[in-house]
């Protein structure tokens, strides 16, 4: 039946695991993703979930145990962060290029060196190109609604991809807030049980992933370009038939607040989404026609729902929670690639945000528009990308 | 003017040294030139392919050679199972290592030469690991078949290669893969 | 069966390979020797059947090995191991 | 006590397959389907089997065999094993089946880790002692003084040892063979299979590519390695070390031959010294008084 529970995202993503009746997990520790699995241990030892659970000796192996379980068959999962993450890097890709729809909560922390245990999106950013569906998450409800969706969405024949789901550290993931946990029998009916593109089964014996020699290569991989066009159009059906059954939905692709007729928009990610309204509504009351846009999922990119948002902002401001040394901030990039050649395109600003931890508060987001709206009326953007807060 | 050169052999035959030796003697005559394997998984044994290209001109080229002006086969039997002549340029030469005349091969549409390069090997007793080396003498032939290449310096470029016996023989079976090239297009016999 | 793509969607969903003879064609055309048997030597004792790295003998009903030449690498490890030295490698003539 | 004529007729490693010719990993391959049947899921790291298969859309493994990252067989197979016991599947023989350089090197924190945790699989490591399918480079596993392309004036350490290794893991079973003892292999897989757990079997494979030797002389080779005492034949069952045949009769330095006899057929050893090739033979003679000691 169902009920409403105070706790954290990260224990959130083990109920979702469980909810989702998974059935190999692969559990590694790392700050700040180890509470996940040990949720999910705890399920499994008290035999409210059934589930293999293979405590695996490294993230890399984690990802290889989870490869060759949903390989054979089964609905697995796993969670890490940061250099967990980034060990993973080299399976990320066997796993997309397997087309294993393989679900994993990312808590996102800062990659080092040095060591910083706190939140920002320069480990699960630097895996956008790995072939896997990416959601970010703003709220402990949704990490548990968007792992069931992303399972429903990967398991559908026309994407067979495997998904992110992200969180930010300690934000979210030990953050405790109320959540709704629905009945199983509504969950099962939503999630039907799992459905995989093929499988090892000694009764029709094959080989997976044999050398491939140029004249077919590049074919298999753009059948993965299609399946995320494909899940691109899938996520905003999937959202509302879940808001329909569940009553929670995220706006698909991207969660627009007060855009409809905003001269600025504002561009986030995570968290930050949801303190961008507290700014928003302030400066609507100033009588400043600002709006806020949270990408939800930043792959496949939401090039098109972009270009919708333009209708008649003068000035977009993206904010990352991350770098890509030598240039800007990954959404930037992305913003900008989406608007090029578009009809009365905005200008774009670049913010820099709460790399490893720094908050981004509703007061930092009323700093970076009100910056933005100046640029907007003397129509010249100063500073292509902007470090805010950045100590002297 | 630029020439590319296609050579067709087993793993373990040699083929990209061939090529590499082939470009190596061009250089000393003052050519541009580049050698490269086709990149497959080779295995003792199996055809694989090998290329060289000589130019008047700095080469700027880095694709594959589609449309060769000459090919160098290594092993008799490997033209009963791959198309040697694909893509050959018209009056393109084909070397053959083999025991056969010209005629006896049956290649269409190009010239063809032909030496018995694993006789002269065992002839010698030129062998590697037991099987017969024929990657140095075939570039005899080729200077004798198609005038590119100057035995001089095929035999330059093999004592610099190998010193000592190992440099001699090898340059020996050179000659005489020189010697006993028979040009189908002129051999009446 | 194996299934040869001749389109895009004839492509598996991920690449997968069905097991077939001749992954890598008929590799007999490898061999620069070949090994003959001579049967009335042959004490079906088998061996030369167990050693072939190419599963290219086949036991006969006598348990006499039969050589599929078509795969065949002529490596010569059956001429090395029979014990009655019933198989001898011949140059292949062209 | 199995004979030849007892195996299987049936072929799971299809003719036509790339392995170089006289390859001794391939004799292993056939002989592991003779012992284990075709219920079997295999899962393969990068190493000659991967190219040995045959390219896309063929291959020559008539069992489900998938093709996993270089480092990850252990990993792999636990996954495997994991689903099958999700899905409730019986009777079905996981299997890692990787190469030298795979196991012992890049491959051993995985396997490490599925021993560990008692995976129940048998984990082969077929050992032609070197990064073969990259053309022959030295690994942990290849041997002293060894010529390879990255080790050309010869190997300057030893052979790692890898079944010591795993028995070191308290698994149920560890096992050496050699591909030119098939009953001995066959034995061992079979025995391997009716054993719950990690079941680790370490099988030297001759490369006639690798060794520089003539291709007739894969199955020689492994025989001289056994006899000469370089390549002991033995099973390590719940802790006990029991030599199996013919090495249980080589306890006795004089039924050994010399090192030089094995050696000297390989040109990976042209390069050796007398002084080396001694060295080679003191070890082997310090190796037998341990096993001798084991045995009791």
């Amino acid at each position: 039946m169902e009920q409403t529970i105070i706790d954290t995202a990260n224990h959130l993503a083990g109920y979702a695991a469980k909810a989702a009746r998974v059935k190999v997990v692969a559990a590694y520790p790392i700050t700040p993703q180890t509470t996940v699995v040990e949720k999910i241990a705890e399920f499994v030892e008290n035999g409210e979930m059934d589930a293999e659970y293979i405590r695996v000796e490294s993230e890399h192996s984690a990802m290889a145990a989870c490869i060759s379980a949903a390989a054979t068959g089964v609905r697995t999962f796993t969670a890490t962060s940061s250099h967990g993450l980034a060990l993973m890097h080299e399976a990320l890709h066997w796993a997309s290029g397997s087309r294993l729809p393989i679900v994993m909560t990312v808590v996102n922390r800062a990659m080092g060196a040095p060591w910083s245990i706190w939140p920002d999106f320069s480990d699960s950013l630097s895996q956008r190109d790995t072939g896997w569906i990416q959601f970010y998450c703003a709220s402990n409800q949704e990490v548990f609604d968007t792992v069931l969706q992303a399972y429903k969405l990967c398991e559908n024949e026309q994407v067979f991809l495997p998904a992110m789901v992200c969180l930010e550290g300690f934000i979210l993931s030990h953050t405790y807030t109320p959540a709704k946990i629905p009945s199983q029998e509504k969950i099962d009916s939503f999630l039907p049980p799992y459905k995989s593109g093929w499988s090892l089964d000694v009764d029709h014996p094959v080989s997976h992933a044999n050398l491939v020699a140029p004249d077919w290569f590049m074919e298999f991989r753009y059948s993965i370009q299609e399946a995320m066009e494909n899940a691109k159009r899938l996520i905003p059906e999937i959202d509302r038939d879940y808001g329909k059954r569940f009553g929670f939905e995220y706006g698909g692709l991207v969660e627009k607040y007060r855009c409809e007729d905003a001269d600025l928009v504002l561009f986030t990610m995570g968290t930050m989404g949801s303190d961008a309204k507290i700014a928003v509504d302030k400066m609507r009351k100033e009588g400043l026609k600002v709006g806020s846009a949270r990408i939800r999922v930043f792959r496949p990119f939401p090039m098109e729902e972009i270009r919708k948002l333009i209708g008649n902002a003068q000035m977009f401001a993206t904010i990352d929670r991350h770098i890509s040394f030598g240039m800007e901030g990954f959404l930037a990039t992305e913003i900008k690639s989406s608007l090029l050649g578009q009809k009365d395109t905005p200008k774009v600003a670049g913010f820099i945000a709460g790399l490893g931890g720094r908050d981004v508060s509703s007061e930092t987001i009323e700093k970076i528009a009100k910056k933005s709206l100046k640029w907007m009326d003397t129509g010249k953007v100063e500073e292509e990308t902007v470090w805010v807060d950045l100590r002297k | 003017m630029l020439r590319e050169i296609r050579i067709h052999g087993r793993g373990g035959q040699g083929s990209v040294t061939a090529a590499e030796l082939l470009a190596h003697a061009a250089f000393i005559e003052g050519k541009s030139v580049q050698a490269f394997p086709y990149f497959g998984a080779e295995r003792r044994g199996a055809p694989v392919k090998a290329f060289a290209r000589v130019s008047d001109e700095p080469i700027l080229l880095h694709s594959q050679v589609y449309s060769p002006d000459y090919v160098i086969v290594l092993d008799p039997m490997i033209y009963k199972v791959v198309d040697v002549t694909e893509g050959l340029k018209k009056d393109g030469i084909v070397i053959l290592n083999t025991v056969k005349k010209p005629r006896e091969i049956g290649l269409k549409n190009c010239r063809v030469a032909s030496v018995d390069a694993t006789g002269i090997a065992l002839e010698l007793n030129l062998l590697v690991a037991g099987s017969p080396v024929v990657n140095t003498s075939i570039l005899g032939a080729f200077a004798k078949a198609t005038g590119e290449i100057k035995l001089e310096n095929v035999l330059k470029v093999i004592n610099e290669t190998w010193s000592g016996a190992a440099g001699e023989k090898n340059a020996k079976a050179a000659e005489l893969a020189y010697e006993r090239l028979i040009k189908g297009w002129e051999d009446s016999a | 069966m194996s299934k040869v793509p001749k389109s895009r969607k004839d492509l598996p969903l991920t690449p997968l390979s069905y097991p077939t003879f001749g992954s890598m064609g008929k590799t007999g055309s490898w061999r620069t020797f070949r090994p003959e048997v001579d049967y009335s030597k042959c004490t079906k004792c088998t061996i030369c059947w167990v050693y072939c790295p190419d599963a290219a003998i086949t036991r006969q009903n006598d348990d006499s090995p039969k050589i599929d030449y078509d795969y065949c690498k002529g490596c010569g490890i059956c001429a090395n191991e029979c014990p009655v030295k019933a198989i001898k490698m011949r140059r292949e003539e062209e | 006590m199995t004979t030849l004529k007892e195996l299987p007729k049936e072929e799971y490693l299809l003719k036509g397959h790339a392995a170089c010719a006289g390859c001794g990993p391939s004799i292993g391959l056939r002989l592991l389907f003779k012992a284990l049947g075709n219920k079997v899921i295999m899962a393969v790291p990068a190493c000659c089997t991967t190219v040995i298969q045959g390219p896309y859309p063929f291959t020559s493994a008539g069992v489900p065999l998938q093709n996993v990252l270089f480092e990850t067989t252990g990993a792999a197979a636990s996954g495997i094993v994991a689903a099958l016991h999700a899905r409730k599947l019986e009777g079905i023989t996981v299997v890692g089946w990787a190469g030298d350089g795979g196991t012992v090197d890049i491959g051993i924190q995985a396997l490490s880790g599925a021993a560990e945790r008692g995976t129940d699989f048998i984990y082969i490591c077929y050992d032609n002692e070197a990064y073969g399918n990259t053309g022959m480079q030295r690994s942990g596993s290849t041997p002293y003084g060894a010529w390879t392309t990255t080790t050309p004036l010869g190997k300057g350490e030893r052979k790692k040892d890898m079944p010591s290794i795993m028995a070191a893991h308290r698994i149920p079973y560890v096992a050496t063979a050699c591909t030119s003892y098939p009953i001995d292999f066959v034995n061992k897989l079979r025995k391997a299979k009716s054993i719950k757990g990690t079941k680790y079997i370490h099988l030297l494979a001759p490369c006639p590519t690798g060794w520089r030797y003539d291709t007739s002389k894969t199955v020689e080779l492994g025989r001289l390695a056994v006899q000469t005492g370089l390549w002991a034949l033995f099973e390590i069952e719940n802790g006990k070390f029991t030599l199996n045949s013919p090495s249980d009769r080589l306890v006795d330095k004089t039924k050994r031959k010399p090192v030089g006899e094995y050696l000297k057929l390989q040109e990976r050893f042209r390069g050796l010294t007398e002084e080396k090739l001694q060295m080679i033979q003191s070890w082997v003679d310090e190796d037998w008084v341990r096993y001798s000691k084991q045995c009791v």
